[in-house]
């Protein structure tokens, strides 16, 4: 009895995921003709953080370019960069270039590093009507004072928006935008919450996809999306596989391919990643009531985020987020990746490595590009450490 | 000594008076030289007398704060750098990626990781632990680089926050609303740096002391903007790549210091009198050309040697305003009477400056090349420092395409000799000057004049 | 009548030309680079005057280019041959605007003005890949002659996509797809459509113009002749002599050397030697 | 009798070898890969089986490696080279902590701990610079074949520097040289100094732990060995008898050994082959990368027009200021 009610989970799960890789790989940028009811735009950022809940307040679809992925012919971008730049910054330029992003309202960038700093200059060079905006977030969210700062450039970003979109964004707008938002973000925390418990029933690249799918649709589907998925999830029957439990880090910015994630999942549980890091950024519900809705949004960024390479904070040194991490997720070992020519990603890569070896840690190196298509010898590489993490011998 | 008066002719469309000079034997190079000596043999000691030490950067630094508590200022951009002068950087790239840095990461910070890995032994002496570091957003590796040290010497490593320009076309004045949340928000950030400074030193912050280094700044930002636009003249009389690394050098390390205000000051009496002499930098002047990036330092002459032996000089070289944290507009001045405002205001806006040199790099671009008469933009791709090159195979598609100027685009790195090709590099060059000639002709330029200004409004 | 000289020592090949006072090619020798980098050049120059029926001594001026041009010691002169290629191909094709040469090591991409001078250019990386040895390493993989790699490839109805970079990796890369039971035109395609992706995003670098000449040894392939023209969308020129295009421009520039050219160039080049 | 095959497909080459259950060499074979690899595997098979005098039916167990290792039809398991690799440089040399295996088309450096298991390795770009085809196209221009290699670099005195960065260029490199009238046999040993200087950095990647070991098709090519231990200043051991190419075969087999001996004490049954199951790829869940991506991204077409917009900005030109 309980098999046919798993088989019935099993298939609504499936048809789950095929709309989110509709969503999140197959479909281009939503245009005037494919906009969810509501939005009278979109409003493209450039990893890895924005607030979602002001362009959602305004009317606009907030979607997260996340690249080219390995499906991509650039033709434009390889003549606009050097070789040393790393493959998200040469595959959204592409893609400004090559006209995919023509119908973005709006598209902001976020200086995280200095090869994402350079996006808006392309932008105002070649695409002049477009146009990038930077979004300044502070790197210094010690001073006092950050979170006015934060809660300034948000209110500039909200003028901004406002002459885009040709009204004002009312607080009441944004309180609501916060509270649907808040619900999405508990969501993905319990999702994230069966990866670390029982892995089996939930693999990496699914959960990816899970997460990716809210990068393109509005924030009322996704939660919807995410609540029949949970429910599926809880109800699949797997059976535990013997393999060693990993964390996956160095995917905050740049995206591993699918098949990189696959690959992973085939001989690993990951317990949890880092992926896709800005969905997810805010860690705890934004206050929804009380006072003003730009400045609950502002302080949170300053004290209830996430941690990524891009982001320095005194409060969270690299190598104690990672610790705990792996606390939190009971990992046995870590997967230490890093996007190709990503400064930060590889200098965080190396210390992390030192500390793993300190704390005695498991932990395999890899390097990816999202436009990678061959995968045989990082399999190779997969394998191996599992081979070591299993067995001493056969 | 010998001294002479000089008379400095008015130059065309001069809104300078003429003024006299007084005139002393004076070697930019030497006295450069002889200064960084002084500078190194004065840090090696630092750690031992127990005097505080602050690691910071060329761009986006508080050098006047922490100059007020007498910290002795190290520059690890400019211990990587003079690894690779001395031909030494090869040696500690090595040894920063045996242990396990990447390739692709910038060359300064492993030829630094390399110099804490051989214990601080460096070419120049031995360089002292640092007490706190302060660095900025102004290119991400800072921080990583800073967080290195944070793990090494387990010290604070402050992060200055200034924000850039938003958008194309971004203008922003002193004193109009943007700029002054911006200062606002840089300020709130020197006093958070202030406290923590006088935590470590155990002093307490002295604003006259401030004001003070900020008057002796003032002075040494004058000298500069007039050196820079002393190089309109044709010809030209320094190289703006390889002169102009010592004079920003000594930009750098000696703000807001007595020998700093007197180095300045002599460099452009120097200058002025060479122009009045009519003498350039090279024999025979032919080209005159501006330089985007940053050198290899490894094969700076090799590099100086190509572009000169065919009469072409750099009139100009933007990294002369970002390495200089900005601070090549006469408008950036303190106003020693609010000192700790000022400070922010201006380097808010200096910071400003410097970010958009490189994020949007065209739009002064347009201008430093009329303004230097430039034939010519060679753009020197640093594979390693993404900071200034991410964007510039785009700014030359921008200047070559649309405003219709030569230009050169060559690629190696600061100071990893391994991606120095000489071959290479000599075959493009080459190729670029035979194009120039078809274009401009090949006769030298002397008496071609470039429209000039010399002489500082204040 | 008196005559001069260009002599192109390439990556791979060596090229001499000789013309005479008209400017008309009286004279071709191609070498394959075999022997040693100091005797071809001699050879090479030997075995075009035989060509022409000419002597040493009737020739005025000699003008090197090439990656070996500083390896021609009875040179007059030397001159890169990005410019070479500039000016040999606006002479054939006065209305060229940009130049193409993909050789044995370097793929060039060069615009050029109408007298044949150069506005901008842009050489490929550290890397092989994307140059004429990417064919070679084709050609050896297939057990077939270079000259029959262009027909063949298109024949293809179905290319496969190269995803190696790589120009040693592609070879055996080739072979598994041939493995696979991939037909050998499709496979051929594959490699052409990667040099030409690679040769493209070299020609926006300088900014695609209305006409394109094509040199180089690899503009003897039909199959890049064909891609380029499409990828690009401009016609694109090839001469018989596109081999020869680095040579005779080396000629021409010797040209205005030895009679005195009427372009400023000649001054200007005379000037620096 | 028990006999244990492990089979290591590379990418140059197949190497196979039988153990008994006394844990010796019964036989082996190596031979090309060549480009198909289902029929090198049998190949390598058939060889292997001649060369120990057995048949097909008295191989108890197989356990295949290497690049190629899901080709192998008859195989009861798989391991990745590196697990292999280890796994017999500990048994041969039990002091061994760091491996560098040179093959055809990578580098690898391992560090194992003393049960042979895997701590930490590092695999080199994918750049032929720095493997073995590097040499090979190096001897291939010099007119020299593999077997020579070694060798004939050994009589060199004072090996040149190849400088150059890509394979393909070093040829040009070689030309040169040549041309300059430097000894065949200094070229050969430069292009060996500079790919062990690679290698050797590769090593400091996962640690340079002493107790050094070299394996794969390298180990055959004495003048490489000697250059490695120059750069590396410390002695590599190298399986005797030409079992150092063999040595990833030698691991798998040695760990099927293992396991065959181990299911025996327990009384469980030899599972059946890959081919016997139907199951060749390791893929258990599906693939949604494998789907194709339905709306390509392609709005740009063919031609050279591009959307960014080219506005042609004209600015003072200065030519018109010279006096
Ligand atoms: N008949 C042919 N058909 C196609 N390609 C050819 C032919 N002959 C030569 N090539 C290609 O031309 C290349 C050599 O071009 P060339 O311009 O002479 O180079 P370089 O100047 O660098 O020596 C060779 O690598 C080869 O791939
Ligand atoms: N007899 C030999 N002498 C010298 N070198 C050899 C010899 N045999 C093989 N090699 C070298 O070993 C390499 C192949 O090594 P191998 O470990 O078998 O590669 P893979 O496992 O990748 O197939 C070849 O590229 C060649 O350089
Ligand atoms: S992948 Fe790394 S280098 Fe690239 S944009 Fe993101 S953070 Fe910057
Ligand atoms: S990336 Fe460039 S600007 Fe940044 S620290 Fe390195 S060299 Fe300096
Ligand atoms: S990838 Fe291949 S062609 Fe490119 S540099 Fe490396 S060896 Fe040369």
């Amino acid at each position: 009895m309980s098999a046919e009610i798993a088989q019935d989970h099993e298939a609504s799960f499936t048809a789950i995921l095929e709309q989110c890789h509709t969503a999140a790989v197959d479909a281009g940028i939503p245009d005037s003709h494919s906009l969810p009811e509501g939005f009278s735009g979109t409003l493209g950022y450039f990893p890895v953080y924005f607030p979602d809940e002001i362009a959602h307040a305004a009317g606009l679809l907030p979607v997260n370019i996340l690249g080219g992925g390995n499906k991509l012919e650039m033709k434009h971008a390889d003549a606009r960069m050097g070789s040393f730049v790393c493959s998200i910054c040469r595959s959204t330029t592409e893609l400004g270039l090559n006209g995919t992003l023509q119908s973005l309202s709006a598209f902001v960038t976020h200086p995280i590093c200095d090869a994402a700093k350079h996006l808006a200059g392309i932008w105002s060079r070649n695409l002049p009507d477009q146009g990038a905006e930077i979004l300044y977030l502070p790197q210094n969210p010690n001073s006092p004072g950050a979170a006015r700062y934060v809660a300034a450039e948000y209110q500039r970003l909200r003028a901004e928006l406002a002459r885009k979109v040709g009204h004002p964004i009312s607080d009441a707008a944004i309180r609501s935008s916060t509270r649907l938002y808040n619900r999405k973000r508990r969501l993905m925390r319990d999702l994230y919450q069966i990866r670390r418990d029982e892995p089996w029933k939930l693999s990496c690249s699914e959960s990816y996809m899970l997460v990716r799918a809210g990068t393109r649709i509005s924030c009322e589907q996704h939660i919807e999306l995410l609540e029949q998925a949970l429910d599926a999830i809880r109800h699949r029957h797997v059976v535990a596989q013997d393999k060693p439990r990993v964390l996956f880090v160095g995917g905050f910015c740049e995206q591993p391919p699918l098949e990189m994630l696959e690959t992973i999942d085939d001989v690993c549980f990951v317990v949890d990643d880092d992926l896709l890091i800005g969905q997810r950024w805010l860690t705890e519900d934004v206050p929804e009531d009380a006072g003003d809705p730009v400045w609950a949004l502002a302080e949170s960024y300053i004290q209830r985020s996430n941690a990524s390479p891009v982001q320095h904070d005194e409060r969270k040194p690299k190598d104690q987020y990672l610790m705990a991490m792996l606390r939190a997720a009971n990992a046995d070992a870590v997967i230490l990746t890093a996007a190709k020519f990503c400064e930060p990603g590889l200098d965080d890569q190396l210390f992390w490595s030192k500390d793993l070896d300190e704390a005695g840690v498991q932990y395999l190196v890899l390097e990816f590009e999202e436009k990678m298509t061959s995968f045989e010898q990082m399999s190779m590489q997969v394998e191996t450490f599992a081979e070591s993490l299993l067995f001493a011998l056969a | 000594m010998t001294t002479a008066i000089v008379e400095v002719p008015s130059v065309r469309t001069s809104n300078a008076p003429a003024r006299q000079a007084v005139w002393t034997p004076f070697n930019a190079r030497d006295e450069g030289q002889r200064l960084f000596k002084e500078w190194y043999a004065s840090l090696e000691q630092a750690n031992e007398r127990k005097e505080p030490v602050a690691n910071v950067f060329v761009m986006g630094n508080a050098i006047e704060i922490l100059r007020s508590f007498d910290f002795h200022m190290v520059f690890p951009e400019i211990n990587s750098l003079q690894t690779g002068v001395r031909k030494t950087s090869a040696e500690f790239i090595r040894v920063s990626e045996d242990y396990g840095m990447s390739p692709d990461v910038c060359s300064y910070v492993k030829a630094d990781m390399g110099m804490m890995l051989k214990e601080e032994e460096h070419p120049t002496g031995k360089i002292p632990r640092p007490d706190i570091s302060v660095s900025s957003n102004m290119c991400g590796t800072f921080i990583k680089w800073a967080e290195i040290w944070e793990r090494r010497y387990k010290m604070p490593s402050f992060v200055l926050d200034l924000p850039g320009q938003r958008t194309s076309n971004w203008v922003v004045r002193p004193g109009d609303a943007q700029h002054s949340a911006d200062s606002r928000w840089v300020e709130d950030q020197f006093k958070d740096l202030i406290a923590k400074c006088e935590k470590i030193t155990g002093k307490r912050f002295d604003i006259d002391r401030l004001a003070e280094i900020q008057g002796r700044v003032n002075q040494m930002v004058i000298h500069w903007n007039n050196v820079m636009e002393l190089n309109r003249m044709c010809p030209a009389p320094y190289n703006a790549m390889l002169d102009g690394l010592t004079y920003i050098g000594i930009m750098n390390v000696y703000r807001g210091t007595v020998e700093g205000v007197d180095f300045m000051r002599r460099l452009e009496e120097d200058i002025r009198a060479k122009v009045a002499r009519g003498e350039g930098r090279v024999p025979e002047e032919r080209f005159r050309l501006l330089f985007s990036g940053t050198p290899c330092y490894v094969s700076m002459r090799r590099l100086v040697e190509l572009f000169e032996s065919w009469g072409g000089v750099f009139a100009y070289s933007d990294y002369l305003t970002f390495a200089a944290g900005g601070m090549d507009a006469a408008e950036l001045l303190y106003d020693t009477s609010r000192p700790l405002e000022s400070l922010a205001e201006v380097t808010a806006l200096a910071a400003q400056r410097g970010l958009s040199n490189q994020f949007f790099a065209h739009e002064r671009m347009e201008k430093q090349i009329h303004d230097y008469g430039v034939d010519g933009v060679v753009f020197h791709g640093i594979k390693s420092c993404r900071f200034v090159s991410a964007g510039m195979a785009d700014t030359r598609d921008y200047i070559s395409k649309r405003l219709g100027i030569p230009t050169l685009y060559i690629e190696s790195d600061l100071i990893d000799p391994r991606y120095w090709s000489d071959a290479q590099i000599k075959n493009r060059v080459d190729a670029f000057f035979e194009a120039l000639q078809q274009r401009v002709g090949a006769g030298p330029m002397r008496g071609r004049e470039v429209p000039t200004r010399t002489g500082c409004a204040l | 009548m008196k005559y001069v000289a260009g002599v192109d020592v390439g990556s791979t090949q060596t090229k001499a030309v000789i013309i005479d006072r008209n400017r008309t090619i009286v004279g071709r020798a191609l070498l394959d680079m075999e022997t040693s980098m100091m005797t071809i050049a001699p050879d090479a120059y030997r075995a075009a005057l035989k060509n022409a029926d000419l002597t040493e001594d009737q020739i005025e001026y000699v003008t090197a280019t090439g990656y070996g041009r500083y390896n021609v010691t009875f040179g007059n002169e030397q001159v890169t041959e990005i410019s070479c290629h500039a000016r040999g191909a606006v002479h054939l094709f006065p209305q060229t605007r940009m130049v193409i040469d993909i050789g044995g090591q370097d793929t060039k991409a060069i615009r050029v003005g109408p007298e044949g001078q150069v506005e901008d250019f842009t050489m490929n990386d550290k890397c092989a890949a994307g140059t004429g040895r990417f064919l070679g390493a084709a050609s050896y993989a297939l057990e077939m002659p270079l000259s029959d790699l262009g027909p063949l490839s298109l024949k293809s109805t179905n290319p496969v996509r190269i995803t190696t970079t790589c120009t040693v990796f592609a070879e055996s890369e080739i072979i598994s797809h041939l493995a696979k039971g991939c037909l050998p035109e499709d496979v051929l395609m594959g490699v052409h459509h990667a040099i030409t992706s690679r040769c493209v995003s070299l020609a926006r670098r300088v900014g695609i113009e209305s006409e394109a000449t094509f040199t180089g040894g690899v503009s003897r392939n039909v199959a890049m002749v064909q891609l380029l023209s499409q990828q690009l969308g401009i016609p694109i020129n090839v001469s018989p002599d596109a081999h020869f295009i680095g040579a005779l421009g080396a000629a021409l520039f010797a040209h205005d050397r030895a009679f005195g050219g009427t372009q400023q160039i000649a001054a200007a080049v005379a000037e620096e030697a | 009798m028990l006999y244990v095959a492990g089979i290591d497909i590379g990418s140059t080459y197949s190497k196979a070898i039988v153990l008994n259950d006394k844990r010796e060499v019964v036989g082996s074979a190596v031979r090309r890969t060549g480009f198909k690899l289902g029929q090198a595997s049998e190949g390598v098979f058939d060889e292997l089986l001649k060369a120990c005098g057995l048949e097909r039916s008295q191989i108890n167990y197989v356990a295949a490696t290497g690049y190629g290792r899901f080709t192998v039809a008859y195989r009861h398991t798989q391991v990745t080279e590196l697990t292999a690799h280890a796994q017999a440089a500990v048994h041969l040399f039990p002091d061994t902590r760091t491996i560098l295996d040179i093959g055809g088309q990578d580098i690898k450096a391992i560090r194992v701990d003393e049960t042979g298991r895997v701590r930490a390795f590092r695999l080199n770009d994918k750049c032929a610079a720095g493997t073995g085809a590097f040499l090979e196209k190096t001897a291939r221009y010099l007119g020299l074949t593999t077997d020579d290699i070694g060798p004939y670099a050994m009589r060199s005195t004072k090996p040149v520097e190849v400088s150059s960065v890509c394979a393909v260029f070093a040829e040009s490199e070689v030309i040169n040289h040549l041309s300059n009238g430097i000894p065949a046999e200094d070229i050969m040993m430069g292009a060996m100094v500079a790919l062990g200087g690679r290698a050797v950095q590769l090593m400091r990647r996962v640690g340079l732990e002493p107790g050094f070991m070299l394996t794969g098709g390298m180990t055959r090519n004495v003048a490489m060995v000697d250059a490695l231990e120059k750069s590396l200043a410390a002695k590599l051991s190298v399986a005797p008898n030409g079992l150092g190419q063999l040595n990833g075969a030698y691991g798998a087999a040695f760990l099927g050994l293992r396991r065959i001996e181990k299911l025996l004490a327990e009384g469980k049954p030899i599972p059946p082959t890959a081919g016997q199951e139907g199951y060749v790829e390791p893929a258990s869940r599906r693939r949604w990368s494998a789907i194709p991506v339905r709306k390509s991204v392609e709005p740009c077409n063919l031609s050279a027009d591009c959307p960014a917009v080219v506005k042609q900005i004209v600015i003072q030109k200065f030519a018109a200021l010279v006096a």
